[in-house]
């Protein structure tokens, strides 16, 4: 035919010139070079942020800050949000957000301290059972967010309310105090147990959560279901159609989540040392925040989780050092709220001028 | 036979469906499709549809927008299940759920829409749903990727294609250009496509030089024996590298036609409904 | 129809329902009314300071036709428009443990006097310590920044109690003394009265002297001191007198606290609506006070002089939950 | 040039036939049509859900709740909710969240009473005042949104504990009460206004709740603002290239919001009779509760402003039957949980099938 | 002059920029535009780029991927401000802040991403931003939208151009098909673009049929006097309807050709780089 042969002919005017298009390489200043290193990786961000307040209320307050003693107390103050924000960040890096988080804390902590003492259960199958519930209510959330498809913001909205009334009608408002506890169910507390070095002291919660973030920053990055979880965050379509089971991802990390709200209910009853129903009431806002100050986007497959930590522990020194100043505890408030919007626009800005 | 009931229940589609019945000279057809069907609400996107595609041929796919082109290929290649209808791939019938059962079987896609992660890097991309794991003890309990085998093959692959010579493997898909974002697509099929690569209107996007380069690639495949089926709107493209072309209207499958019998007009003619298909089409 | 005893209900309107004090109360009120053969519905605001709720608690048992409610008011002042309501409509209101603002806008008030609560554990507190008194270092571990009435009132009843100028006795924080330390806030559970206590310590490690809105959170600040190692020599008063509570004084965890009868409260109101229901009795105060005190004791088993106490065994023959 | 002219031939094919596409014409059957009716009126789920949830506790319960008296109580009770509904509602349309639409009703309403109370201002510039406090709050958060550009549950999310805070502090925790606001200043009650038809009590504040969100209905569908606001919600970067003041409109929204938030302060001194900072605490979570059983997607751009109305009425009509059906407060939360998620999984339903 | 300088700064722009001001027979520029600088963090889109659009012409513009033709109307029908450089409207020097203040002036844009809302219904997108409110008070004080003229107009201006039988003017945008919705778009522009529309790849998504009305389309508002701007990669449509054509490469004007004078060939060539542009092009 005739005409496909005429055709064609003008396209082949482009292969003159052989060139491959390559990648263009950019020559940066220092600065360049920093903003760029900024950007690729996003946990700096809160790390500077963190280490700039750590350094600036040290400068305000003196050894009073600045001692191994109040630099743990403030890693013992956000354990469980922390451990929390782990669980936090994973739904959020899949363009998620979890309303029930502290509801699955606190009702989880609950079972497992009614299964001994209620039922006479063996600590160690109470905490069993209690990790199994969290994993269970995760599920669900899972479930009706990669299932029924329903949005997760709404989902959980739901559920934390259910959890949370469930927890109070199933508790009965009962506290199991400390003594008891301690007498005779201690596995309970364990994660309660403290070691010194040093002027600092730890915790197993507080040794617990930072573990914990590093094995999940670690399998985020290093395993294929890491990188799955960022790949249904950033485009769910683009992700299933690569070959990522989008709906058994989600449903693992709603699962996932639960499971670790489950584990920070065990740690909230080695911190507080009693099993109390009214705990935890907050953590869902708590985690959210230091998520957000920790740099990953609320819309999903961007951030690293271990900004979460470096979000946790902004709040927490935050708070310290405002009430070591003499602040007054709405002022902390509100100058936690002032540190969101501050630290995202920062975040911001940053990803404006390096991009 | 089912084919004689199609053409009484349907006066308009006269050319001959299964072209390989003949045969004359013909192999099995390596991927085959019958009676599709697919809904989206009230809008039937496949229309009892039939599909064949020959061992090592270039099949394209023509049609006017809309007339279920992307929705064939996604039936094929697992993204979507048609509600009705089978699909044999080497004379076995196959049932694909999701995209990664048909890539297991061997068969590539370029969609339309890319398909990528823009936040993650080109070799991630690269390797979704099929990751390398570290040997040993870290690749079995621990579950490590193997970061460098995944990147040095990616960097292979990319350059065999010559499509591009990426400085950094470990880019964001988000920082490449849309030619080299289609470009790693293809890549990407072409590097596992082992049976059947799909490609999705591949040059859509692309201006005269990215084209070409794809259209070269499209051959360079078809050299390593590997079948092709390629749906585009350029008609000169087509006709180029055509073996036989597919023609899309309505949902199904309108006819089958040779490049060589026909010219573009008639091929568009068909298309568009401007023109009766010939009653015997023999596409061989 | 004319109204047989089945007929009446009563309602019962709480602070939270989360509470164990409010727990009590609740269970007290309904073993009463299931004696008396009165229905009984209750009610409860979501966090303390929460009187929306309770406004529209109020509405929903005017529309019940109930014959009364019992009230434990999270804000004093504001609940009073539709407490009028609810007057006007022919139901008895009986606040209880928390007088209304002013206290006549109820028809009765059956209520421990938290002001007086929390002079007793301070006056305690004053004595133990003895001259250190005057070298103290106080904690101050309070509800939440929005200072409801009750957090407020034992607050400042506790500093009188010791001794302290209250400045603004509406309001705490407002204190100049340097004795006391810092005020922080708990929400009146374990995991804020840790937190709270070890802000307080970071502030000044030698605190002695620790007042807690409510046993939950002295178990909390408790566990931050027992975390330093400061558990013995630390002075630790709370107001409540729930069991665990008076358990934990019998433990030695807290020095006393003022224990408080929410069953005895919330029994008197039902009888007091049944009592309305049968005649239009009003109940009628104790001798000298404008309301019907309930009582309030000081428990434990380091009695001081100049103070009344019970001790921890008669504490907890008479505990709560 | 000859390829240009035989390079267009094959082109010419398409024209034979000349038939021009048409848009389909589709037969519906009765269901179909209900179903695409449903589907073209957004507030129409939210509004069967309202009339059936009054129908079934009416038969469970009895005159007690299907008297006027009761009906027009469920109105007084949401009228708070229902009118930071409107301002939430606007504000998720344009695809945001307003996490601090509380804390501007509760502070607006301690500016009225304090300027008047401290500062002895007539009431009336108190309350202007109050109005325009509101509406600058809500500029505040329009101008983070839309000229930095950060996500609007971040920025709301500070602005909310900022607000909060500030109103703590300000108000030193002080209730103004009823008896006072009677004698000296009546105004500031005036939305608490009653007046009886029947056995039905409305009040001021009721009629400017049903009066708002009519008012916004006719504003969204009949004014080119409105259609800008669904434009923005929608697609905000195709919205600016067709023409549309992205920037200008998300910022009117925003402080519209504000705006609202600030009457809804007012008609809380109405509803309560004083002026307390603790109030209004979580109006936040109960609009958005409103709003997404309303049926307004949380994505915007979709949904009715009359559907929040049906959401809030909903979840009063929900409260006040589980209540005087003798319901525990807990059971109450626990159902509303139910309730969000089951309207959403319907909502969704009914898209899907009739799509 | 400025235009003496710029060839002194880059040896490889070598075609006659500016092409009116030979001022043989030429009236002045509709639109014109010179130095334009945009810049997307490090990637320069438009680097000193100059443009002219004379009366009544249909001007292509072609280039790569990325070379910026994109960017450069963006800038000219304001919606990205370029850095630097200066836009004359009619000799007149303008500066567009937004899209609409470009369409104040009477220019219309077709975007290649479409701007439309999907959700609002097809009388709503066309008025987008230029509502007609109802007369009188309802429009004065309450600004009513006059809804049944808007309808009118709208359902007038589609059937114009034959493009489509709309059934239902209240339609949701997202019920249509692609060239459905492109078919508005155009519809849009041409309806309100009283000095120069601007279509930025009109026929990408588009099967055969479906390009040739946009083509024909072209060619009638052509014939009613105004000047349009037609993007694209489609070399047969840029040759068959342009009377210009402007070569875009890396940002800026590298020559404006006759497609009487070239082949397609040709304008290939230089627009990939394979072949230097002519030092002195007379495109006329
Ligand atoms: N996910 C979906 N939901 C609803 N309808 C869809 C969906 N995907 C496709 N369709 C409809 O199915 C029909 C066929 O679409 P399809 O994408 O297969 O066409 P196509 O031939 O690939 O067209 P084009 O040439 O424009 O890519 C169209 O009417 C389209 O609107
Ligand atoms: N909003 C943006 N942010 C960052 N970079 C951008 C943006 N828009 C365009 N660019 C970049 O500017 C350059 C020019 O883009 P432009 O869209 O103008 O190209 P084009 O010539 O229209 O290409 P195509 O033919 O693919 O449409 C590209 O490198 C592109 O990546
Ligand atoms: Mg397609
Ligand atoms: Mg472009």
């Amino acid at each position: 035919m005739s005409d496909n042969v005429t055709t064609d002919k003008y396209e082949s005017a482009s292969n003159r010139e052989d060139k491959l298009a390559e990648f263009e390489v950019h020559k940066r200043g220092m600065f360049g070079n920093v903003q760029h290193w900024l950007h690729l990786t996003p946990a700096a961000v809160p790390l500077i942020v963190l280490i700039a307040s750590i350094l600036i209320f040290g400068a305000l307050i003196g050894d009073r800050f600045f001692s191994p003693f109040a630099l743990t107390l403030v890693l013992q103050q956000v354990q469980i949000v922390g451990i929390v924000a782990a669980a936090q960040s994973l739904i959020i890096l899949t363009a998620g957000i979890d309303l029930s988080v502290g509801a699955i804390t606190v009702f989880s902590s609950v079972i497992m301290g009614q299964l001994t003492f209620r039922y006479g259960m063996p600590p160690s199958l109470a905490i069993l059972c209690g990790l199994i519930f969290g994993t269970l209510c995760g599920t669900l959330n899972g479930f009706l967010v990669s299932r029924i498809k329903l949005p997760p913001f709404i989902v959980t909205l739901g559920t934390w309310q259910i959890i949370l009334a469930s927890n109070y009608l199933y508790s009965a408002n009962e506290t199991i105090r400390a003594q008891e506890i301690e007498t005779h169910a201690p596995l309970l507390q364990l994660m309660g147990t403290k070691f010194q070095l040093g002027g600092a002291i730890f915790t197993l919660g507080v040794i617990f959560m930072i573990a914990l973030m590093i094995v999940l920053a670690w399998v985020l990055r290093h395993t294929a279901w890491g990188r799955h979880v960022y790949a249904v965050g950033d485009d769910p379509e683009a992700a299933q159609l690569s070959g990522v089971n989008v709906k058994a991802t989600l449903l693992s990390v709603y699962a996932l989540a639960g499971l670790i709200c489950a584990f920070a209910g065990w740690a909230l009853i080695g911190r507080i040392g009693s099993v109390s129903p009214t705990s935890a009431y907050e953590a869902n806002i708590e985690s959210i925040t230091a998520v957000v100050i920790g740099g990953i986007s609320l819309f999903g497959g961007r951030g690293s989780i271990l900004g979460a930590l470096f979000g946790a522990l902004i709040v927490g020194v935050f708070s310290l050092g405002l009430r070591l100043l003499g602040a007054d505890a709405q002022w902390t408030y509100f100058f936690i709220g002032v540190l969101i919007i501050a630290a995202v626009a920062v975040d911001q800005w940053i990803r404006k001028v390096s991009a | 036979m089912d084919l004689f009931l199609h053409r009484r229940a349907d006066h308009r589609r006269r050319c001959r469906g299964p072209v390989d019945q003949k045969g004359i000279g013909m192999s099995e057809p390596i991927l085959k499709g019958r009676g599709l069907i697919k809904r989206y609400g009230r809008v039937t996107a496949l229309d009892r549809c039939d599909f064949d595609l020959m061992p090592g041929e270039i099949l394209a796919v023509i049609g006017d927008n809309g007339a279920g082109k992307s929705t064939l290929i996604k039936a094929i290649s697992g993204a979507v299940t048609p509600e009705e209808g089978e699909i044999w791939m080497n004379g076995k019938k196959v049932h694909f759920t999701s995209p990664s059962d048909a890539r297991e079987a061997g068969i590539e896609t370029v969609y339309q829409t890319l398909a990528m992660s823009p936040a993650l890097s080109i070799a991630d991309n690269m390797f979704m749903g099929r990751e390398i794991r570290k040997p040993g003890i870290m690749g079995k309990v621990f579950r490590q990727l193997d970061r460098p085998a995944m990147e040095k093959f990616a960097r292979q692959k990319l350059s065999d294609l010559g499509l591009m010579t990426i400085q950094n493997i470990n880019q964001a898909v988000e920082t490449l250009s849309g030619g080299q974002r289609q470009g790693v697509a293809v890549a990407r099929a072409a590097a596992f496509g082992s049976k059947v690569i799909i490609l999705d209107e591949p040059t859509a996007a692309l201006g005269v030089k990215e084209s070409r380069r794809v259209l070269e690639l499209i051959q360079d495949v078809k050299s390593r024996g590997i079948p092709i089926i390629l749906i585009s709107h350029n008609m000169p493209h087509v006709f180029e590298v055509a073996d036989r072309i597919h023609i899309h209207r309505l949902g199904r499958r309108l006819c089958v036609i040779n490049p060589k019998d026909y010219t573009m007009s008639d091929a568009v003619a068909f298309m568009t409904g401007a023109k009766e298909p010939p009653t015997e089409e023999l596409a061989a | 129809a004319p109204a047989s005893a089945e007929d009446i209900s009563a309602c019962l309107i709480t602070k939270t329902d989360t509470n164990p004090f409010f727990v009590k109360m609740k269970e007290g009120a309904t073993a009463k009314a299931k004696e008396l053969g009165i229905e009984l519905k209750s009610f409860a605001g979501k966090i303390d300071g929460d009187h929306e709720t309770q406004v529209a608690a109020i509405e929903t048992c005017i529309a019940d036709g109930a014959k009364g409610i019992l009230l434990t008011a999270s804000d004093t002042s504001s609940i009073v428009s539709s407490v009028k309501q609810a007057r006007d409509a022919g139901l008895l209101v009986i606040a209880l443990d928390t007088p209304l603002n002013p206290i006549d806008a109820a028809d009765m008030t059956f209520a421990t006097d938290n002001f007086k609560a929390g002079e007793l554990i301070g006056q305690w507190a004053k004595a133990k310590l003895g001259d250190e008194a005057a070298n103290a270092k106080i904690a101050m571990l309070d509800l939440a920044v929005s200072q409801p009435t009750v957090g407020v009132l034992r607050d400042q009843g506790f500093l009188q109690g010791f001794g302290i100028d209250l400045g603004d006795p509406n309001k705490w924080g407002d204190e100049t003394d340097p004795r006391v330390v810092g005020h922080d806030v708990t929400a009146g559970n374990e995991e804020g009265g840790r937190t709270a206590m070890e802000n307080l310590l970071a502030t000044d490690p030698m605190i002695n002297v620790v007042y807690t809105i409510n046993e939950p959170a002295a178990a909390g600040a408790y566990e931050a001191l027992k975390a330093i190692g400061r558990e013995g020599d630390v002075t630790i008063v709370s107001v409540d007198g729930g069991c665990p509570g008076v358990q934990n004084v019998a433990d030695g965890v807290i020095g006393a606290t003022s224990q408080q009868y929410p069953l005895l409260m919330a029994s008197k109101g039902i009888e007091a609506i049944a009592a309305w229901a049968k005649d239009g009795t009003k109940p009628e105060p104790t001798e000298g006070k404008d309301f019907f005190d309930t009582g309030v004791e000081l428990v434990t088993d380091q009695p001081v002089d100049g103070v009344p106490s019970i001790s921890v065994k008669d504490g907890q023959d008479r505990c709560w939950g």
